[in-house]
């Protein structure tokens, strides 16, 4: 029964770095800008089936693949910041958002028309067996994948913490009227979080369809899902919250999966959400979100 | 006219009755990513009544309606007080907890010599109510479009009404509203129990259209889809929705021009048309502009 | 000569003009106030030189350059910082993080940390508070952490938009004798103030501002002080 | 279950059963299809068949447009063409007039080969 618990908790972390990714892109968006962006996942998607196409017919390297998969995935990004979230700076959340939601529907529809099958391959990042560790096993590519996580975790905190730019972006983040006044671009600093948040977006989407060594149709609406979860989990808002509560929910699914089956891990993963929600509690509810 | 033509139609506005929920909320100032799980709700429930237990269509309606609302207050009662981005991630996580609870749900019951009922993700077949009482395709548009029109009279008359007046003055400005003694949060839960009794009924009328429900049907997809139609038609009035269900099933489904790029170009036309019209097209200022012109 | 120039300036809430053609000049190392009831328009006519609005007319002519409508970055970058109303540090920054970003567009980084120990002399209580999140500092060393902060992009001309809102009086002494502290260092400041009696004690020249428009201009002393701080609180209602 | 309450509830069954053959015309997302009819095990003739398709998910929004069917030549057997947006898993709708009035719904996954069974 331990061994259970601790394989599927290896699992689970493994599994919920990918959520912590996807989360810290949401997380450091809606920082400065106070708006969920739903063409998050659909623009990492986006970069991905670039990738896809060019292996297709082309053939690339993992490390080529990554670069366009990451490359897209900005090219994208910037694509949804000029069309949805610059023009409603001053204005409507739900205006930015919906106008988001709608460029989902462009990159959704668009990946169906140019790579028309269901399912495609993509090249695994490591086929090789899993690490052994005693009894337990871990597989590499989710091993490259918790690494990556922590990696952009530390990397974040040193832009933010360590960095001109990152001073200028928690400025932003804390009060942009003032940012404004203390001599910030504000619009440039926007753009610029947008790109990186859109790269990790991107280095997220690379490492999960070469884990998963397919790529589908589904992957814009799984990764905004998951990410958005993850980041509510964590506390809307918070880097270090999106982490935690990206490896929470990769947890949490591992765990309900083992003891429930599949349908139940979404259930109680969306139940755990609702209750956390409703409950009002505190690390949840901090930050206003308009 | 033509099999397609009432298709599409009927589909508008079945849709519209999702989009209007949606809108109701919109306009009491909570985003919702949700509605589809009460218009699901309503499916099964009106599904059930008539195909298992021979209800008649109304009476099956008007109970699945009471239910979609009863759903609804309940999901709304603990997350009502939540705000913005907050009250929409618990609505999507409530319409999906309802989405999978569909794919759990089996309620077989032996019918002429049959199996029937919802059977999980195999979904529910022979939902033949209209077929039983013949009802042709175009009798059922008619059904669809009076009862829209029943609804969209009563939303007149309430947005002319005080009660109209104070759902505008919670979603605009809630603080004012409670300062000037309006009970914010009763007034919230009857919307939402008006918007859930409403998409149950649009979800009893496509169950009975389209004879067979699975809960794929219910997913984030269809609610995100009735929010941005209600944002786009504009939240000025309640035929804002209609507009913004028209533009996209009606316009560009039907004219069929955009062959396989309908979501490209309808995609492209939101995002634009938001940047100028962020309220949606028939927004407050433009309502009081066209009734400045005809009154 | 005159270091600001308003001229017939009209900034619009939507339809609603807060500015109707306000037209004055700031001279160059000056203290020039700017006294008036609420809803004058002074808050909405500072945040127009500042560029956070942009006006519908007008001109706003700094060192002989047209500056209406520049976003407000590139304004700090021409010499012109406000210190804008209730203060608006950043909360969650330490007072040190507040005054760096202050110096956030200045290019020469060595005399970044000379200006900081340079204000820290000047304001030794935020010395103390260096290391503390700005958020919890009192109401008046936020509003020496604001003044410092726009100080660190070495402004030619200083906005200040009512600095003692909300502060004690003695607090309020305090930050008057730093602004004829700054006034002796050569800055020149433009002071938008209720406090009328104070203002009236440090400026060189004040203007009074009723609905939108300037209904007076001249120097203390030109107007009887009780006439102005009428004026300025109660506007010029005819008897 | 013995076999006369077997033999008796298919008799009785009422709803007709369909069975779908779909190939691709080599045009995009354009199928040729045979559709083979039957009622409690006898084939289905003389029906007319309005055949429509939808997608499990956004289920109004992409109504293709419907066809008729044409009788074939084995009884039971009927003909149509299906014209559809995109690749991918189909709600095909046959809406049954003539002696038997009724709607199926039958879940297809079309791709470039042609089209297998869902549901």
């Amino acid at each position: 029964m331990l061994a259970d618990l601790i394989q599927n908790s290896l699992d689970g972390v493994t599994a919920g770095a990918a959520y912590a990714l996807f989360a810290l892109g949401f997380t450091l968006i809606f920082g400065v800008l106070r708006r969920a962006n739903l063409a998050y996942g659909p623009a990492i998607m986006f970069g991905c089936y670039a990738a896809t196409w060019t292996h297709l017919n082309f053939g690339a390297g993992l490390l080529l693949l990554a670069v366009i998969t990451i490359a897209g995935g900005v090219l994208a990004g910037a694509y949804v910041e000029r069309l949805c979230f610059a023009p409603h700076r001053g204005g409507s959340a739900i205006a930015a958002m919906v106008a988001s939601f709608a460029l989902w529907m462009q990159f959704e529809e668009l990946a169906t028309i140019v790579m028309p099958r269901h399912l495609y391959a993509f090249p695994a990042l490591y086929d090789g067996p899993p690490l052994e560790l005693g009894p337990f096993t871990l597989r590499i590519d989710g091993l490259v994948m918790l690494a990556t996580a922590i990696a952009a975790c530390a990397l974040l905190w040193w832009i933010l913490y360590r960095s001109r730019f990152g001073l200028a972006v928690r400025a932003v983040i804390e009060q942009p009227a003032a940012a404004s006044l203390a001599g910030i671009n504000v619009p440039w600093v926007l753009v610029r979080v947008f790109a990186l948040a859109s790269a990790l977006g991107g280095v997220a989407g690379y490492l999960v369809v070469a884990s998963h060594g397919q790529i589908t149709p589904m992957l814009g609406m799984w990764s905004t899902l998951k990410g958005l979860l993850a980041m509510m989990l964590g506390g809307l808002g918070s880097l270090p919250g999106a982490v935690l509560g990206g490896l929470a929910l990769g947890l949490i699914e591992a765990h309900s999966q083992w003891f429930f089956g599949p349908q139940w891990r979404d259930l109680i993963a969306y139940l755990l959400l609702f209750v956390l929600l409703a409950a009002r509690v505190p690390w949840m509810t901090t930050r206003s979100a308009s | 006219m033509d099999d397609y033509a009432i298709g599409v139609l009927t589909n508008i506005g079945l849709f519209s009755f999702l989009a209007l929920s949606a809108y109701l909320l919109l306009v009491a100032g909570e985003m919702s990513f949700g509605q589809q799980a009460f218009f699901g709700v309503g499916a099964y429930a009106g599904g059930i009544l008539t195909a298992l237990y021979g209800w008649p269509l109304p009476l099956a309606a008007l109970a699945a309606m009471a239910l979609g609302a009863l759903a609804q207050f309940l999901v709304g009662l603990p997350t009502l007080r939540l705000r913005g981005l907050y009250f929409a991630m618990a609505t999507l996580a409530a319409a999906e907890m309802f989405r999978i609870l569909f794919e759990l749900f089996h309620w077989r019951v032996e019918r002429n010599g049959e199996l029937a009922g919802p059977d999980g993700t195999q979904g529910f077949r022979g939902i033949r109510w209209i077929f039983e009482h013949g009802i042709e395709p175009v009798h059922y548009l008619i059904l669809v479009y009076a009862l829209l029109a029943v609804i969209l009279l009563l939303l007149v008359w309430v947005e002319r009404s005080r009660l109209g007046a104070v759902l505008r003055g919670v979603g605009l400005d809630p603080e004012l509203a409670a300062s000037v003694g309006i009970d914010v949060q009763k007034a919230k839960l009857g919307v939402a129990a008006a918007a859930g009794a409403l998409a149950a009924l649009g979800g009893v009328l496509y169950a009975h259209h389209n004879t067979y429900i699975e809960p794929r049907n219910f997913d984030i997809m269809l609610g995100v889809h009735s929010l941005a139609y209600a944002l786009i038609g504009g939240l000025g009035t309640a035929f804002g929705p209609l507009l913004g269900v028209l533009l996209d099933i009606g316009v560009l489904e039907g004219t069929r021009f955009f062959h396989g790029y309908r979501m490209i170009v309808f995609g492209g036309l939101v995002a634009v048309l938001l940047v100028f019209r962020p309220r949606g097209l028939l927004d407050e200022r433009m309502v009081l502009w066209i009734r400045r012109r005809f009154s | 000569m005159s270091l600001l120039g308003v001229q017939d300036v009209v900034t619009a809430y939507g339809k609603i003009e807060a500015l109707k053609g306000v037209s004055l000049d700031v001279a160059q190392g000056s203290i020039t106030c700017l006294l008036g009831p609420n809803g004058a328009g002074k808050t909405t006519l500072m945040m127009s030189i500042a560029g956070i609005l942009k006006p519908k007319r007008g001109r706003i002519v700094f060192e002989g350059q047209n500056i209406a409508g520049t976003p407000p970055h590139a304004i700090v970058a021409k010499g012109v910082a406000l210190v804008p109303e209730n203060r608006l540090v950043f909360p969650a920054m330490t007072a040190l993080e507040n005054l760096q970003a202050g110096a956030y567009q200045r290019a020469d980084r060595k005399t970044v940390g000379e200006d900081i120990e340079r204000l820290f002399t000047r304001f030794p209580r935020l010395k103390e508070r260096a290391g503390q999140q700005a958020g919890t500092l009192s109401g008046g060393e936020q509003q020496m952490l604001a003044v410092a902060r726009a100080l660190m992009s070495r402004p030619k001309l200083l906005l200040m938009d009512e600095p003692s809102l909300g502060l004690a009086p003695l607090v309020v002494e305090e930050i008057f004798r730093i602004v004829t502290e700054l006034h002796k260092d050569g800055v020149s400041i433009f002071l938008v103030e209720q406090n009328a009696h104070m203002a009236l004690k440090v400026a060189q020249h004040f203007y009074l501002m009723e609905q939108g428009k300037v209904t007076f201009s001249g120097n203390p002393g030109s107007l009887a002080e009780d006439e102005v701080i009428r004026r300025a609180y109660l506007g010029s209602a005819q008897a | 279950m013995d076999t006369a309450t077997f033999l008796l509830s298919l008799v009785l069954a009422q709803t007709p059963q369909a069975d779908l053959r779909c190939t691709p015309t080599g045009e995009d997302f354009i199928y040729d299809c045979t559709v083979t009819l039957a009622r409690g095990g006898k084939p289905l003739e003389r029906a007319e068949i309005t055949v429509g398709a939808d997608m499990p998910s956004m289920p109004m929004a992409h109504s293709v447009r419907p066809s008729k069917a044409r009788p074939g030549t084995k009884p039971g057997e009927y003909h149509f063409r299906l014209d559809l947006e995109m690749l991918g898993e189909w709600a095909v709708k046959l809406r049954l007039g003539g002696p038997v009035r009724d709607q199926l719904t039958l879940h297809y996954e079309f791709d470039s080969q042609g089209a297998t069974r869902r549901k």
